[in-house]
Parts: structure tokens; sequence; C-alpha cells
């Protein structure tokens, strides 16, 4: 059963959030073209009627990019149609939604890889590179 | 005592004790007045005392005439201004309605709350300005004496304290719902004992007024 | 026999505070906008004429005595009691700056009738003894020689046949079922004697039956202007006795405002019964006449007139439309000043003021007022229908140095009469 | 807790211990912005919060349970693991819970006094449920009354969280009458810092999103009722998706007319939205799902003191509690009866002023003017 099947339904309101949203998501892209700065915005908290959740989703549109991470439950990252602008959406196990923010930058920033992990990546390497030599060589 | 026992205690004991002052009160002062009766009249009439009666009733409610309403022009818009927004404000907001079903049995529709929130605005902007010229009316301010003062402060405070209760200001909504109900309770308790018991023996001044105009014909 | 004091005023107070007055006083938020409509205040503005502050010690009495606050605060010693020295000092305001012209009463908000009250608070000031001077020795007069201005029988017997002898008309007396009996007011026999001619030619040329009355010709009551309902009785039986000896049909109360309020109004509930008769005021009488077709005239006045509402006659009496019906049958330039009808001003010597010599300053002040009325207008010619207007409408021209007769409004009609050929039972 | 393992096995901070785990940095990144999330911080909090948390010391936390029904541990075990809740609940090391242990008994109790003494003064205190001061044998721990129990427990913590309307404010068991003179925790304890995680239970992630508040950033900053600003700063009403109904004026009289269908206001139904404080309209519940008023019912005003005697669930606020119909009758009642013997005593003063009146004549008119 979903939501939608509960009979209790509240009859479309606008709760005047979605204009004042949509220019903090331009003032961030300006931003980040002016001076590079990366910008996230909590969509999480705001009380958005679902009309103005479609419309944010109209007013963004699709770009190219749509990635799903595997990282504590799903992740999921699509670039809108206005280049810098992603939406990013956490879920947890159960494919519940738990997060939900717009990022603006040249990537989301839980994309790139963390230096620690890439630290601790290439000194795992170095330690398999140098196991399978040694291997080979006993092997040999 | 916390808020909540203060809002509880308010809304509890604190307001039937005005209720019944206010009720007991208003119909004790009725009869006050009543049993003072008055001598039959064994003129001839000219005319009907109780449509006179009637209509004065209704008429000195509007601004007939003219030229008595530009001599008193501030005294005559200002009290329109302020008795009609606290006939709204009272009224016409849902959560009085509310309240008022409750202890009668019965309600009518509400006014969109933003409206009777300008109302109210208006309504104290309004007892503001009537307050200022009675400050500055040599008639007015000769005339008043501290229970004015105090019945004008009674009227206001309801409206300033639901008002802030309304758009969460200064204190906690508790307390100043607490606050907002506790005036009123003031404001129920001295009102069969001052000049707010106009709202009813109003009506009898204008009918005794009006009859007797009847009785002698006189139409204006 | 007991003198006049507090205690004697304060009791009167009490008897007379009644339903409508405890509403009143339960009912008046101090607004001022009775002081607005006040002459006494308007020309004059101390806040002190404010019509309802005129009351205050009559209110405090209803207060300590009627409501259980005031009771309560009686008893604690909180009430501040009235005193003689205050009444001594409200004096000036219940009589030299009242002419019980009812306009305040016209204009309360709440509906107070204060007219109603002064009318009533001046009972006990006449029991406190804090009644003028002037008015004492008009009502002493009054009841002891018949008229408020001295004037006895006599003189109006040289009246009559000086009227007769110039006109040929009879004046009849004490003839008994007459349709209508005429009363006067002695400043008519002493000032205007015109009226009484007019009057009597205009009836019986209608081919009325009417007479006037050896016991009792003075139709004016010093005792309704004191306020001292014991003397205005006294005063209004002499009128009804008269009356009914003769049985008439009607009593014509003359032009005078205050008088009709005597006749019509109080005089049935100061004698406690109806009347076995119809009271009514000339201009009434006249235009009766002028629907049944009895009264017709000739002619127009070609002056450019203007006329006086008489406070009694309009606001306090339901006689608005008859003396215009009247002016037009005569007056082809007859036009209204501001407020005309029933909220006219008064001329600012009614309701006693007059007859009290202390109040001679401020009537001439609250004339201020009708002057400003007649400047607007600037009319050749002012009518009215009540002598008493008509006296100080006079002199407040004079003083004011302003060129403009006033004329009363039956003998202007009577000039223009038409003699009619069927006068019916006239003798 | 999914695992119990002596605590020296632990690495010592929090992020060391979420990486022992299996976690990525990639996935603390995540955890770090929901975390900010629900902590109602702005996003751009995010790398202090990570910083913080891979320094902080896992903390010792001892959960006492008085006089309460469970509900808010409930609430707390109800979110879907492993969650973002359940992450933070990994992150400290939950030392004694009578509920959720495994151990029973002494040596329940012994895991508590070991906790006691080896972190005094560094642990956390968790509280749910009220205290009894009327009889201390009303609610007892291993023949330990609540009170002994809570002030020893108190000497040594850093903090205290009452978890639940019952501990911060009393609750259920002090409803009027209050049968066992039940208070909360601040009644009792003064000395040591307190934080009220108030509700009915409170939000599942607003008990976590404080106890990540002080791992990352020490106490939160606290309302005049010591309830964390962050999740107890936002009235119901102002943030209801109801508003609107409110503000045309639109109410629903009852739970199943036009208006409750068409989801209006429910002001009029006995919603204590206008008065209560909590982050149920923007969070919500049930991962997000819903809040009481979404579904139809108005808010009960649970994060309130005393919200249990607010003057009935169904009644609206502005509705005063004692006064009826009856009540109304009576007053007019007693003020006629009153009107009657005030009237007869103006009746009676009126007809003696009338009777002692004397006929004023003209002769004592001058008699006075002369003198």
């Amino acid at each position: 059963m979903t939501l939608n099947a509960i009979p209790v339904h509240t009859e479309t309101v606008a709760t005047g959030n979605l204009r004042p949203l949509l220019h903090e998501i331009h003032h961030a892209l300006g931003e980040l073209a002016a001076h590079g700065t990366h910008g996230m915005i909590d969509l999480h908290g705001l009380p958005f009627s679902p009309q103005e959740f479609t419309q944010l989703e109209e007013f963004l549109g699709d770009g190219e990019v749509d990635i799903t991470l595997t990282v504590l439950g799903k992740t999921r990252l699509r670039e809108s149609g206005y280049a810098g602008v992603w939406r990013v959406e956490h879920f947890d196990d159960d494919g519940q939604r738990i997060g939900y923010f717009i990022e603006v930058g040249h990537v989301p920033e839980i994309l790139r890889s963390q230096c620690d992990d890439i630290q601790e990546g290439l000194a795992v390497m170095t330690t398999v590179l140098a196991m399978e030599e040694e291997n080979e060589n006993e092997t040999a | 005592m916390n808020e909540v026992d203060f809002l509880l205690w308010v809304k509890g004991p604190a307001f039937t004790f005005a209720a019944v002052v206010f009720i007991a009160g208003v119909a004790l002062r009725l009869f006050e007045i009543l049993s003072l009766g008055r001598k039959q009249n064994f003129a001839v009439p000219k005319g009907n005392p109780m449509q006179g009666g009637l209509r004065e009733i209704w008429r000195r409610s509007l601004p007939v005439d003219k030229p008595t309403f530009q001599r008193s022009l501030f005294t005559i818009v200002g009290g329109y201004v302020f008795h009609i927004g606290l006939f709204v404000v009272i009224l016409l907001l849902g959560a009085h309605i509310a309240l008022i079903r409750s202890v009668i049995g019965f309600g009518w529709p509400n006014l969109p709350t933003p409206l009777v929130d300008a109302f109210a605005v208006i309504t104290m902007l309004a007892l503001l300005a009537v307050l200022a010229h009675r400050l500055r009316h040599p008639v007015k301010r000769f005339l008043s004496t501290p229970t004015d003062y105090v019945v004008w402060g009674a009227t206001f405070l309801p409206l300033l304290t639901g008002y802030m209760a309304y758009h969460h200001l200064l204190l906690s909504p508790q307390l100043m719902l607490a606050l907002h109900i506790l005036s009123v309770e003031f404001l129920l308790v001295i009102f069969p004992f001052t000049k707010l018991m106009h709202t009813f023996t109003l009506f009898l001044s204008r009918w005794y007024n009006g009859a007797s105009m009847g009785m002698r014909g006189v139409k204006s | 026999m007991s003198a006049l004091t507090l205690e004697r005023g304060i009791n009167e107070f009490k008897a007379q505070l009644d339903a409508p007055m405890a509403s009143f006083f339960s009912s008046c938020v101090s607004c001022g906008m009775c002081a607005e409509a006040c002459l006494f205040y308007t020309e004059n503005p101390d806040p002190r004429h404010t019509p309802i502050y005129k009351l205050e010690p009559m209110r405090r009495v209803w207060e300590q005595e009627y409501t259980l606050v005031g009771k309560l605060k009686k008893a604690l010693g909180l009430g501040k009691p009235v005193t003689d020295a205050e009444l001594a000092e409200w004096q000036e305001l219940v009589y030299n700056n009242c002419s019980l012209c009812g306009r305040c009463s016209a204009v309360c908000p709440v509906g107070n009738d204060i007219t109603y009250m002064i009318r009533k608070m001046r009972e006990g000031m006449v029991a406190s003894g804090h009644a003028p001077e002037g008015l004492i020795g008009a009502s002493t007069r009054a009841v002891q020689i018949g008229s408020p201005m001295g004037v006895k029988l006599p003189a109006l017997q040289a009246q009559v046949k000086h009227i007769e002898k110039a006109t040929g008309m009879a004046v009849p007396f004490d003839k008994e079922g007459a349709e209508y009996l005429l009363m006067l007011s002695s400043m008519e026999i002493m000032n205007y004697p015109e009226y009484l001619e007019a009057v009597g030619k205009i009836l019986t040329n209608a081919g009325k039956t009417w007479t006037l009355s050896t016991d009792c010709f003075e139709a004016t009551n010093s005792g309704i202007q004191i306020g001292s309902s014991d003397i205005a009785r006294e005063l209004v039986s002499r009128v009804v006795n008269a009356a009914e000896k003769l049985k008439v049909k009607t009593v014509i109360s003359p032009e005078c405002g205050h008088a009709y309020t005597a006749l019509r109004w109080e005089g049935p509930n100061l004698i406690g019964r109806p009347y076995t008769f119809a009271a009514k005021h000339i201009v009434e009488v006249l235009d009766e006449l002028r629907v049944q077709g009895l009264l017709q005239t000739e002619g127009f006045e070609e002056a450019k007139l203007t006329f006086h509402d008489p406070c009694q006659l309009v606001r306090r009496g339901g006689v608005i439309q008859q003396p215009r019906n009247l002016l037009n049958l005569v007056a082809k330039n007859f036009v209204e000043m501001s407020d005309a009808g029933a909220m006219n001003w008064c001329c600012g010597a009614g309701g006693g003021v007059s007859a009290n010599e202390d109040a001679n300053e401020v009537k001439m002040k609250a004339f201020q007022r009708k002057k400003k009325q007649l400047d607007e207008l600037k009319v050749d010619t002012l009518v009215t229908a009540c002598a008493n207007c008509r006296i100080q409408l006079e002199e407040g021209l004079e003083e004011n140095e302003m060129d403009l007769p006033v004329v009363g409004l039956t003998e202007m009609i009577a000039e223009h009469l038409v003699e009619r050929e069927d006068k019916g039972g006239a003798s | 807790m999914r695992t119990k393992q002596p605590d020296s096995l632990f690495p010592q901070t929090v992020g060391e211990h979420l990486r022992a785990q299996g976690i990525s940095r990639r996935g603390f990144l995540k955890f770090c912005g929901l975390l900010a999330s629900s902590m109602a911080l702005a996003p751009a909090m995010v790398p202090k919060i990570a910083a913080a948390l891979e320094q902080a010391k896992r903390p010792s936390v001892i959960w006492l349970s008085f006089q309460e029904c469970t509900g808010c541990t409930e609430s707390l075990t109800r979110s879907h693991s492993p969650s973002i809740e359940g992450l933070i609940f990994d992150a400290i090391s939950l030392d004694y819970h009578h509920t959720l242990q495994a151990a029973a008994g002494y040596g329940a109790e012994e895991a508590r006094e070991a906790a006691i003494k080896d972190n005094y003064g560094n642990y956390v205190l968790v509280v749910d449920g009220s205290i009894p001061l009327d009889n201390p044998g009303f609610s007892t721990i291993a023949g330990v009354s609540n009170l002994d129990m809570l002030k020893e427990a108190a000497a040594g913590a850093a903090a205290i969280i009452a978890v639940g309307t019952c501990a911060a404010f009393g609750g259920l068991p002090k409803a009027d009458p209050n049968p066992t003179g039940a208070v909360s925790v601040a009644d009792i304890i003064k000395d040591k810092p307190i934080i009220n995680v108030s509700g009915c239970p409170p939000i599942p992630v607003v008990i976590t999103g404080v106890i990540a508040h002080f791992l990352t950033f020490g106490l939160p900053e606290l309302d005049s009722l010591g309830r964390p600003k962050a999740f107890y700063g936002q009235n119901i009403h102002d943030r209801c998706y109801r508003r609107p109904f409110y503000e045309r004026g639109l109410f629903a009289e009852t739970f199943d007319d036009e208006g409750a269908k068409a989801g209006w206001c429910l002001y009029k139904l006995g919603c204590k939205g206008p008065i209560t404080y909590n982050a149920c309209a923007t969070t919500k519940w049930n991962g997000g799902v819903s809040f009481p008023i979404q579904s139809g019912h108005g808010c009960l005003g649970c994060s309130e003191p005393d919200f249990w005697d607010f003057g009935g669930f169904y009644r609206a606020l502005s509705i005063p509690s004692g006064v009826s119909g009856k009540t109304v009758v009576y007053a007019a009642a007693t003020g006629i009866a009153a009107g009657v013997a005030v009237g007869a005593m103006n009746k009676k003063g009126k007809t003696d002023a009338v009777g002692l009146h004397k006929t004023v004549t003209v002769e004592e008119l001058n008699q006075e003017s002369q003198s």
C-alpha cells in the first residue's frame, strides 16, 4: 500500500517556497561560474507541496549524467539541464530516500575519490603487487 | 506554576469565574437599571413610540446628520473603525467562534485568519488614534476619568496579546495565549461595572430616547 | 414651612432618577459629541459646558444610591458625596448654559436624552435652593399674579378692547362650548399684541368658535423652566380648569416653545391624567385650517425670508413641516437656513435662559451661532413662531447691529388672509 | 548495538570505528551530509562535521529507563538498519540499557557500575521515563529506587540526555492527578548539563541527531525548556503544510466532513500545533513518510510540558475547559436573583424618596433666595 492509497488527500497548496529556492540555485550557479565556489542546498527540511516538487523537477530538467553509487545504500547523482547543477539523492538499504540535496559544482563532492581513500588504496595496491611478485618469484 | 499550569488555570477556573461575573453582572446591571421604572405617560402620542424607538436603535448607528458628522469627524470615523474592527475580531475569528460554540452550542462561519489579523491591526491603530484624540481634545480629556483609561486598556490588551500570540511574538505561544485569555477575562470582569456596559445599555437608551421622539412625532 | 436644603435636593434627585436616566448614565462613553452639538459650548468653548457634564452631581447620586458598585464604594468611604457648594457651582451650568434645546439628545450616538435629564436635574436644584433669581422671580409672579411678567387680566382686557375697536371683530371671553380656547403668553400681550389680533382674524374668518378665559390666559409655565413640577402643576392646572370649565375642544398654545411642551407633553403627566380636550400649537391649528380649506391667502411676501425653528416645536414637539406649509402659502422667496428643521440651532434663550438675568451675557454669546447661520443666508426678513425666540433674536440682532426684522408666522399669515364669504357659526 | 565486544578491542575514535566497520570515506561523507541534514545544519557544515567526527572519542553511554513505556526505545529501534540512526548508535559505546542488553541480573548491574567507574566524569547518561518522588518503591531496578539510581549515575556523567517527554517534563506519569509524584530529570539534577529531547516519543533522528551533535560539537544550543533549538526551534503550526487553510479560515469541523477529506486545518478538532515546537512537520516520521497532521489527526502537543492536561485532545485550543451552557444559565440565574434583590432595594429607595418629597412652594423659593 502506498501513501496515495490512504483516502486522505490534501488540496494542492502552494507554500511559496519554490521561487526563493530557484533564486538560491541561480545565485549558487553564478558563484560557481565566477569564483568556482562549491554550493549545496538541503531540500530535506523545506516544506514543499508535492506540486512544488514537480515544478522544481520540471524547472531543473534532465542533463547528461545519471550515476548511481553504492555507498551505505544507494546514492543517485543526476546532473540537471543546467550544467553544474546536480541532484543528489541518498537512499538507505531499503531504498527509502533519506536525503535530498542540490549541489552546485563541477562534480558532486561524493563522486570524487577521496584523498585518504586514494592513499589507502595506493598502500593496498603496493602491498598486493609486492605479494604477487613474491608469489611469482617463489613459484618460478 | 509553569506556563502550561498557568494556561490551564486561565482557561479553566479563571475563565469560568470571568464568564460568571460577566453574565451575572450584566443581568444584575440591567435589573438595577430597569428596576427604577418610569412614569406612565398620559400625553396623547402624536406618533408611534415603538416605531420611534426601533428607528433610533438603528439610526443612531448611522452618520445621518452631515453637519454633526463633519463637526465630530474624527470621533465618528475612529469610533466606526474600532467598533467594526472589534466586531470582526471578536465574532468572526475561527478560534473565537469555536469558543462561542462550546459555550452556547452553536456557531457561524468564520473569516480568513489573515483578514481578521488585518482587522486587529487596524483596530489597534484606531484605538491608539482615539486615545491620542482623547488626550488632546479639550472636552474628551476633561470628561475622561481614570476608569475611562482603564477601559481603553482593557479593550486594547486583548487585541495586542491576541495579535502577539498569533504571530508568536515576544513570549512563548502558551504564555502569550494565556495572557491573551487573561486580558479578556479582565475585560469580562470589569465589563458590567464600567462604561463597557454601553454595549448593552445603548439599546435601552436609544429605545427610550427614540420612543420619546416617536411619541412626539419627531422624525429626523 | 421648611427650607430648601441639600438633603431635599438629593432626595429629589433620588425621586427623579428613573430607568431611562440610569440607562443614559450607563451608556455614556464620554465621546464629547454632545459638546459639539451644544451652542453653549461651540460659542463659548469651556469643557464644563459639555451637556453630559452638567449632570455630574446627579450622576454621582445615581451611582451611589442605585448601583451596587456605587453603594459598595460609598460604604467603603470611597464615594465622593455631593455637596451644597458643588450644586451652587453647577447652577450656572444647569440653568445659564442650557436652553433645553435638545440638540445633544439628537446627536448622542448611544441615544442619551440629555435634555430629559437636565429637566429632571433642575427639580433637585430647585429643591436644594439653587435656582437662579430670575426664574424664582418669574415663578413667583406666575403663581401669585398669574403671569411671569406680572401681567394682570385688566391689561389683557385693555388690549382686547383696543383690538375690537380697531378691527370691529369680537374677542370673546369665557364663551362656553367654544371650539378653541386661545392661550397667550405675557410677551405677546405686552410686546406683540398683533398676535392676538391675527389669530382672532384667522379663526373668525375660518368660521370657528373661540374664546379667551378670564380665569387663565397665560400659557407659559415658569415651573417647567425652573424645573419644579410642583409649580408647573399649579400653573398647568389653571389652564386645564379653565378649559374644562368652558368645555372647549381644543386649547391653542401660543407662539411659544416651552408653553407647548408644558401644555402638550408635560401637562397631562403633571396632573396625572389625560386631558378632556386636545392641546395644539397655533401653527398646528393654522395648518389644519389650511388643509381644510378654511385658511386661504392672497399675495406674496417679496422679501427674501427664512424661518427660525423653535427647538420645542421641532426637536421636542414634532412640528416641523407645518410652518413650512404655511410659509409657502405666502412667501415666494423662502430659504432654509443651514441645519433647518429638527437639527436647527437654538436662539440661545430657551429653557428659562431668557428669564434668568445671570445668563444675559452667555445668551448673547450663544446667539453668535444664529448670527453665523443668518450671515450665510443674507435674508431680508426672519420669521419664527415663538415669542421667546423672537425677543432673543431681536435683542441679538440689535446688539450685533444687524438690520433684520423678525416677524411672527401667524401675523404674516393673517396679513395675507382672504376674507371668506361663508363664516358659518362665527359670532 | 550490533556487536558486543570488550571496549579495549575497539578503535578509540568514531572515524576509526566506522572505518573498522568497512565504511569508506565516501560513505563517511554521505553519513556526514545526512547528519548535517538531520541536525538542521547548513550543508556547508559537512566538512566540519567530518573533521569533528574523525577525531571524536567514542563515548560510553549509560541508558536508564524509569517510569516509561519503552516507546522511546521502540521509536529508536524501529528505524531501519543500517540507517543513519543505526550508524550513530554504532559510533557510541552503549554500556547499559536494560531493555536492549543481552546481560541480565547481577551481570547487567555490574556492567553499569563498571561503566560508571571506568568512565567517571566522561560518560553520557541517557534517561527515559520520569522519577516518582511520592514513594521510592513505586519504581525500582534491581532493588534500587529510580531516584537513587539517577543520582548515582548523574554524579559522574559529562552530560545528561533526557529522552522523551516523561524524562524531560514528567510526561504521562505526571498527568493530573500525578499519583506517583512523578518529576522530570531536570527537577532532580541541577548541576549537570541536561538536554531535553521531548516528544512522546521523540522523532528517532532527533534522538540520534542530538547524540551526533553532542559527539561533534558538544552541547547544542537549547531553548528555554532545555530542548535543542535545532530540532525544537520551529513551531508545528508555522511549518504545517495545512497552514494555508488556516490562513483562509477553512477548518474541518468533524473528522469525516468534507473539510477533513479536503485536508483542511484541524484547529477546531483540537490540534495543538500553534503552541507546539517540534520537527514533525519537516522531518516527519517513518523515514519521512508522514506525521500526525498529514494523516488527518491534530497535533497533541506531545513535545510540550503537561500536554496530557492541555484541556482535551479534541477541544480547540481556544475553548475554555470549564464553561458550558449550564454555567451560563446558572450565572444568568445568579445575576437575575441578585438583580431582583438590588432592584427591590432600588425600588424601595426611590419610593421612599418620592414619599419624602415635600411640595416646593414659591414662598420657599423666595425664602431661600433671600437668605
